[in-house]
């Protein structure tokens, strides 16, 4: 840890075949992970996925990135980068999907649809403002 | 009688150029100080003519859209290009490599990086004052900053671009702290200086990222309306909420965890006495930098969050305040049969302990669900943390400023002076923002133009401990100055401190030491050796 | 990333004291640095996320006009690169030179039709009116706000393909300084710290191709 | 309930600010001991242990720990902060969970004024009326930015945020008027977005309610104009002395040339007041930014006729 750390350690180098069949691994993964797909699980393709890329993003971690022969400090620092991420989706999603549970109107939004799929005006500004005849002043309004 | 050593790092090199690229460490610092010191001056000017305003109700000297832009810019030049970058980047950047006796930082040239980044990030933060203003407070919050006619994006990338100069900062430093602290100084014999940067860089690298990410994409819904954050688009502002504070909660400690390392090393050096609980110093930085993570909700009790999150976020806001608390109690242990002498940088250091002490426990107010309802968004809160961003942090600055201020120019300051404007910084601080606390509580609303009667003389009070704070600043930067040309030669230690700094020359040669300093002890073993003071 | 690439084979920097130090600094950097760019990309993964949650059909129905073939290729074309680039590291530690700069020039090309491949898709995206926010003018797509999942698309990939370009160009210029001989068995540091890039590179994209191409 | 105030709060008016109050005075409280502490210390030890002449070169004691301390000053804030959440969930809960008996109001926040709609039909813009102690539900909703429904003698505060419901509660204790802030920034209007809730009598309250539905019945069209002025919250924006306030003044304008923001002119008459209250940004007075809320569906007709009247008489 320190700035003298005296030896120099034997670097670690990987032997082709290691590379070459996380590499295979890695290709068999997608194709299993495309083929799940197609396949209908409900709600379970998502966690399915989800499950087979961190099997996917961990052989890369692990041989690719060498953590697993490197300085454990290395690996830390990737852990807690996952771990802050879970709890920044984690807790924000506290807040999303539990909203609504004193009264449900205030559960989602009032309007579902954006603006830009309102194609029409509602109706209470598509008055002709000049018909108006109850106005008072319908004799000085222009037309 | 003291002289200044005949080579050192502020002569080593001559010319704008040595300045420009250098890359020694204690010369990149002080370029970010005078780059905060501008910033702390821009920053000071708009406060100063925001509370000009707030004087009497209605319009005093500039119109609603003006007093909006002022505000605003107060804020983010206040926390993007001052607080953030201040102690970490100028002071820390000076000190880090010496307090560890390496030669410089693990990456000279992305230090140096970092500041050219730092200052193009400012460049497009002050940019926007020319292309129309900023109004939409610091936050930006959405939809409203969607919308405004005003130059938000400029404003944003600026401070996206600053976003990767303090990462890179927090990267350095990290780095630097593992791996070029010297023969046999273990975790355990760092200076609590280097602890609480430590922290603070973890929080850096950890929380700025989302930063740069809720900008972008509040930059791609303005530009785009891509309907992540704008409820016409389909988006939600509350998640804009949740991204803004990911960071912008943990931020606040990126602001007051270094204060805190500077205010160990004052109160131990100027009592005499060995830190008390060096562990439980050094951890809670540690424990106070992660729950900091998970309490940024305590910003939305109102905003429309479910209950349910608004609980939760409650709760752990109460557990960020222990380790805090644990601090105070550990420091005033400190001087406990210490010798104390009130110089100028433990009159900070003791500032610090009063102001930051209020600012603590008026947060606790905050983070409890019912009283923070009636409370959010008043100049409650807008006293609070200025108790603890500039009772706290700016204290804690300014103490170490005096402190090491011989350290980097080799001369002192007037002792006198020093200690009239730490006197009449204290006085108008307190004029000014104890004064917002009652404001609060009866009900003003902070980011308020105008107001109702009933505020009046409080406002007035407040705008006139501005102007006494002022003063304090002003005489501050005329003896700092003078100090420059005119100061007395300081000597290696002035204070008589036990740290690796003081053991080299002041100023120090450029790298840093003459030959390697050799670890004889731990940085607060006064009960073994009391080192003299070269000063006076 | 790493500015620091000034040192020459065998010499440390003036400010470390062996090589052996120098490297981990620069390697333990790196991961910091990866460690932000996680974090990066993770505001992007909790809106994806929350916005599924809230529209779960949408989500799907949107993600049928994504084409599987082409992001298939391009997850084999980013694995393969991954692959490249260890290789590359790999000769370099051997101290075969030639092969380090043929494995950087493979990793290059794979990383140039990644792009190409991308901007077929999103060529065809812009064509059919798919793009993010106000400018989505498709019909296609049953449920609410569908141009919620092409304005996440875009931001995704969009920042993932700054990403790749940005990779690129530290490839290159790795490139460039095996060909000059900056490196050997002994200091490599640079080399490694990007192909460390790479691999994150590769492994966002990893997560990024089921939760879009591949919902269920 | 406390009706006195004192230097900190103003007097409570509402069921839960008794509740608020007493948890903000533990607090208080509590905290002065803990400052107190804290300052003791720093002052005794200040002065018992300065540096002197004489022994300012030996060294002091070096105890650095002491474990029965540390665990006090660990568990106490501990416990103290654990009551404070407790106590502090217990009242917000209250806050949120409405009585089923309440009486339901429509809010909506704009740029920047306050409206209010009733299920009897009565709508109000900026002033809230209602009956003393009966609870009354704010259902609340934002027509563009988000603002915050502030009133601090009630001590109840929520955001109203576009193309969502949010809602709040209270029941007032006494009558009378309270300031109705909003709390979240909201642009230029943002600290004139001053609203009053009036808290009223049972019977008093119903006859308001009648009088509202009649709409300005038997009031000649220039004092009902005048009485719109304020009640619709022109007033936010438009003198009636001259001054320039976010909108131009209604001070003999009327009859008056005006050059628009895009180069055009035009004069002030019935038509050109009447389009700019239902279409605010179709002419837009140079010098003005283009903030004015729509007021179709706020206002009838005979309500717009009597502004213009209003208008036209401010010579």
């Amino acid at each position: 840890m320190t700035g003298n750390s005296s030896k120099r350690k034997a670097e670690h180098i990987l032997s082709l075949r290691v590379y070459l069949l996380v590499g295979v691994a890695l290709m068999i993964l997608t194709a299993v992970t495309v083929a799940v797909s197609f396949i209908p699980l409900g709600g379970w393709n998502a966690v399915v996925a989800v499950a087979i890329a961190s099997v996917k993003a961990s052989l890369v971690a692990l041989f690719f990135m060498h953590l697993l022969h490197d300085k454990r400090l290395n690996l830390i620092i990737f852990l807690i980068a996952i771990l802050f991420l879970t709890i920044f989706i984690t807790l924000t999603m506290f807040d999303t999907l539990t909203r609504g549970t004193v009264d449900e109107r205030t559960r989602s939004p009032i309007q579902e649809e954006a603006v830009i799929y309102q194609k029409t005006l509602p109706d209470s500004l598509k008055n002709n403002l000049i018909e108006d005849d109850s106005s008072i002043f319908k004799d000085t309004l222009r037309p | 009688m003291n002289t200044l050593p005949e080579n050192h790092y502020l002569n080593a090199r001559r010319g704008l150029k040595s300045w420009l690229f250098t890359l020694d460490h204690k010369r990149i610092g002080i370029l970010y100080l005078y780059g905060i010191i501008g910033a702390f001056f821009i920053g000071g000017v708009l406060a100063l003519l925001v509370r000009l305003e707030l004087f009497g109700p209605g319009r005093d000297i500039m119109d609603a859209k003006t007093y909006n832009q002022f505000f605003t810019l107060h804020g983010a030049v206040m926390i993007f290009l001052f607080i953030i970058p201040s102690i970490p980047a100028a002071l820390g950047n000076f000190l880090l490599p010496q307090m560890i006796g390496a030669k410089d930082v693990a990456f000279p040239r992305l230090n140096l990086a970092s500041w050219y980044i730092y200052i193009t990030g400012a460049v497009f933060a002050l940019y926007s004052i020319h292309s129309g203003g900023v109004d939409t407070g610091w936050t930006f919050y959405t939809p409203y900053s969607t919308e405004t006619t005003t130059s938000v994006i400029s404003m944003t990338l600026g401070i996206f671009i600053l976003g990767f100069s303090s990462i890179f900062t927090g990267l350095n430093f990290i780095v630097t702290i593992h791996k070029m602290r010297s023969p046999g100084q273990t975790w355990y014999k760092l200076p609590l200086f280097v602890w609480a940067l430590y922290a603070t860089a973890i929080i850096q690298v950890l929380a700025t990222p989302v930063l740069g990410i809720t900008l972008l994409l509040l930059i791609l819904e303005r530009a785009f309306g891509i309907g992540i954050f704008d409820p016409a688009m389909g988006g939600d502002p509350v998640l804009y909420q949740h991204f803004f504070w990911f960071y912008s909660h943990p931020a606040v400690y990126i602001m007051i965890l270094p204060g805190m390392g500077i205010i160990s090393e004052l109160i131990s050096v100027f009592s005499r006495k060995k830190i008390f609980g060096y562990k439980a110093i050094a951890f809670s930085s540690l424990a106070i930098a992660f729950v900091s993570f998970l309490v940024w909700g305590h910003h939305m009790f109102t905003s429309g969050q479910s209950e349910i999150a608004a609980t939760i976020f409650s709760f752990l806001t109460f557990l960020v305040g222990i380790p805090s608390g644990i601090k105070v109690f550990n420091w005033l242990a400190t001087m406990y049969k210490g010798r104390i002498s009130f110089d100028t940088p433990m009159l900070y250091g003791l500032s610090f302990l009063f102001l930051f002490t209020i600012g603590g426990l008026t947060g606790i107010f905050l983070g409890a669900l019912a009283v923070d309802v009636h409370l959010h968004d008043t100049y409650f809160v807008v006293a609070h943390f200025h108790y603890v961003m500039m009772g706290g942090t700016v204290m804690a600055f300014l103490g170490g400023i005096h402190f090491w201020w011989p350290k980097m120019w080799g001369r002192m300051f007037s002792s006198f002076w020093s200690t009239v404007a730490w006197a009449i910084v204290f006085v108008g601080f307190n004029m000014t923002f104890f004064t917002q606390f009652i404001l609060g509580s009866r009900g003003m609303p902070r980011r308020y133009y105008n107001y109702l009667d009933q505020y009046q003389p409080l406002h007035a009070f407040s705008s006139v401990g501005s102007l006494v704070l002022a003063v304090g600043f002003i005489i501050m930067g005329i003896y700092l100055v003078h100090s420059l040309f005119r100061g007395k030669p300081a000597g290696n230690n002035p204070w008589g401190a036990l740290t690796f700094e003081w053991q080299s020359t002041s100023p120090p040669p450029t790298e840093n030491f003459v030959k390697p300093p050799k670890l004889t002890h731990g940085p607060y073993d006064f009960d073994k050796i009391s080192p003299e003071r070269t000063f006076p | 990333m790493e500015k620091d690439k000034g040192y020459g084979p065998g010499q440390p920097a003036h400010h470390f004291s062996e090589i052996e130090q120098q490297t981990e600094a620069v390697k333990l950097g790196m991961w910091i640095f990866l460690l932000t760019e996680i974090l990066l990309f993770g505001g992007l993964f909790t809106a994806y996320s929350v916005f599924r949650a809230w529209n779960p059909d949408m989500f799907i129905n949107a993600h049928k006009f994504l084409n599987v073939m082409l992001g298939t290729l391009n997850t084999v074309i980013l694995i393969s690169s991954s692959v490249t680039v260890v290789l590359a590291i790999r000769s370099m530690q051997l101290g075969r030179r030639e092969k380090t700069i043929f494995f950087l020039v493979a990793t290059l090309i794979l990383a140039a039709v990644f792009l190409v491949v991308k901007y077929f898709e999103y060529s065809h995206k812009f064509h059919l009116g798919q793009l993010p926010g106000k400018y989505y003018t498709f019909t296609g797509v049953e449920g609410t706000n569908p141009h919620i999942f092409f304005s996440i698309y875009f931001s995704m990939t969009g920042l993932h393909g700054l990403h790749v370009l940005a990779g690129m160009i530290a490839i290159g210029w790795m490139l460039v300084r095996t060909v000059r001989r900056n490196f050997s068995s002994e200091y490599y540091a640079p080399l490694e710290a990007t192909g460390l890039y790479w691999h994150l590179v590769d492994m966002i994209w990893i997560y990024l191709f089921p939760l879009l191409y591949l919902i269920g | 309930m406390d009706t006195t105030g004192t230097i900190f709060l103003t007097p409570g008016g509402s069921t839960i600010a008794g509740e608020v109050d007493s948890l903000f005075y533990f607090l208080v409280y509590a905290s002065i001991a803990m400052f107190g502490i804290v300052l003791a210390g720093l002052v005794y030890f200040g002065l018992r242990y300065r540096r002197r002449q004489t022994d300012a070169d030996t060294p002091t004691s070096g105890r650095a720990h002491n474990l029965k301390l540390e665990l006090l000053w660990s568990i106490i804030p501990t416990i103290l902060v654990v009551i404070v959440f407790i106590w502090g969930f217990r009242i917000y809960i209250k806050m949120h969970v409405v009585p089923h008996e309440a009486m339901e109001v429509k809010v909506t926040g704009q740029k920047w004024f306050w409206s209010f709609d009733y299920p009897q039909g009565a709508s109000t813009v900026n002033e809230l009326v209602v009956p003393v102690s009966k609870p009354i539900k704010l259902l609340m909703s934002s027509k563009d930015v988000i603002h915050s429904f502030f009133v601090p003698d009630f001590r109840i505060k929520m955001d109203v945020l576009p193309n969502r419901y949010t809602i709040t509660w209270f029941e007032a204790t006494r009558t009378g008027n309270f300031d109705l802030f909003c709390a979240e920034f909201c642009g230029d209007g943002h600290s004139d977005m001053i609203g009053k809730v009036r808290v009223v009598g049972e019977r008093e309250f119903s006859e308001w309610l009648e009088a509202g539905l009649s709409g300005g019945e038997g009031m000649t069209p220039e004092d009902f104009g005048a009485r719109l002025y304020v009640s619709k919250a022109c007033n936010t924006c438009h003198s009636i002395d001259g001054r320039s306030l976010v909108g131009p003044t209604f001070k003999g304008a009327f009859g008056t040339r005006r050059v628009l923001e895009d180069g055009g002119e035009v004069t002030i008459d019935e038509n050109y007041i009447r389009e700019s209250i239902l279409e605010p940004q179709a002419k837009v007075s140079a010098g003005f930014q283009p903030v004015m809320p729509t007021y179709q569906g706020l206002l009838n007709s005979r309500e717009i006729d009597a502004l213009v009247v209003y208008i036209k008489s401010l010579k």
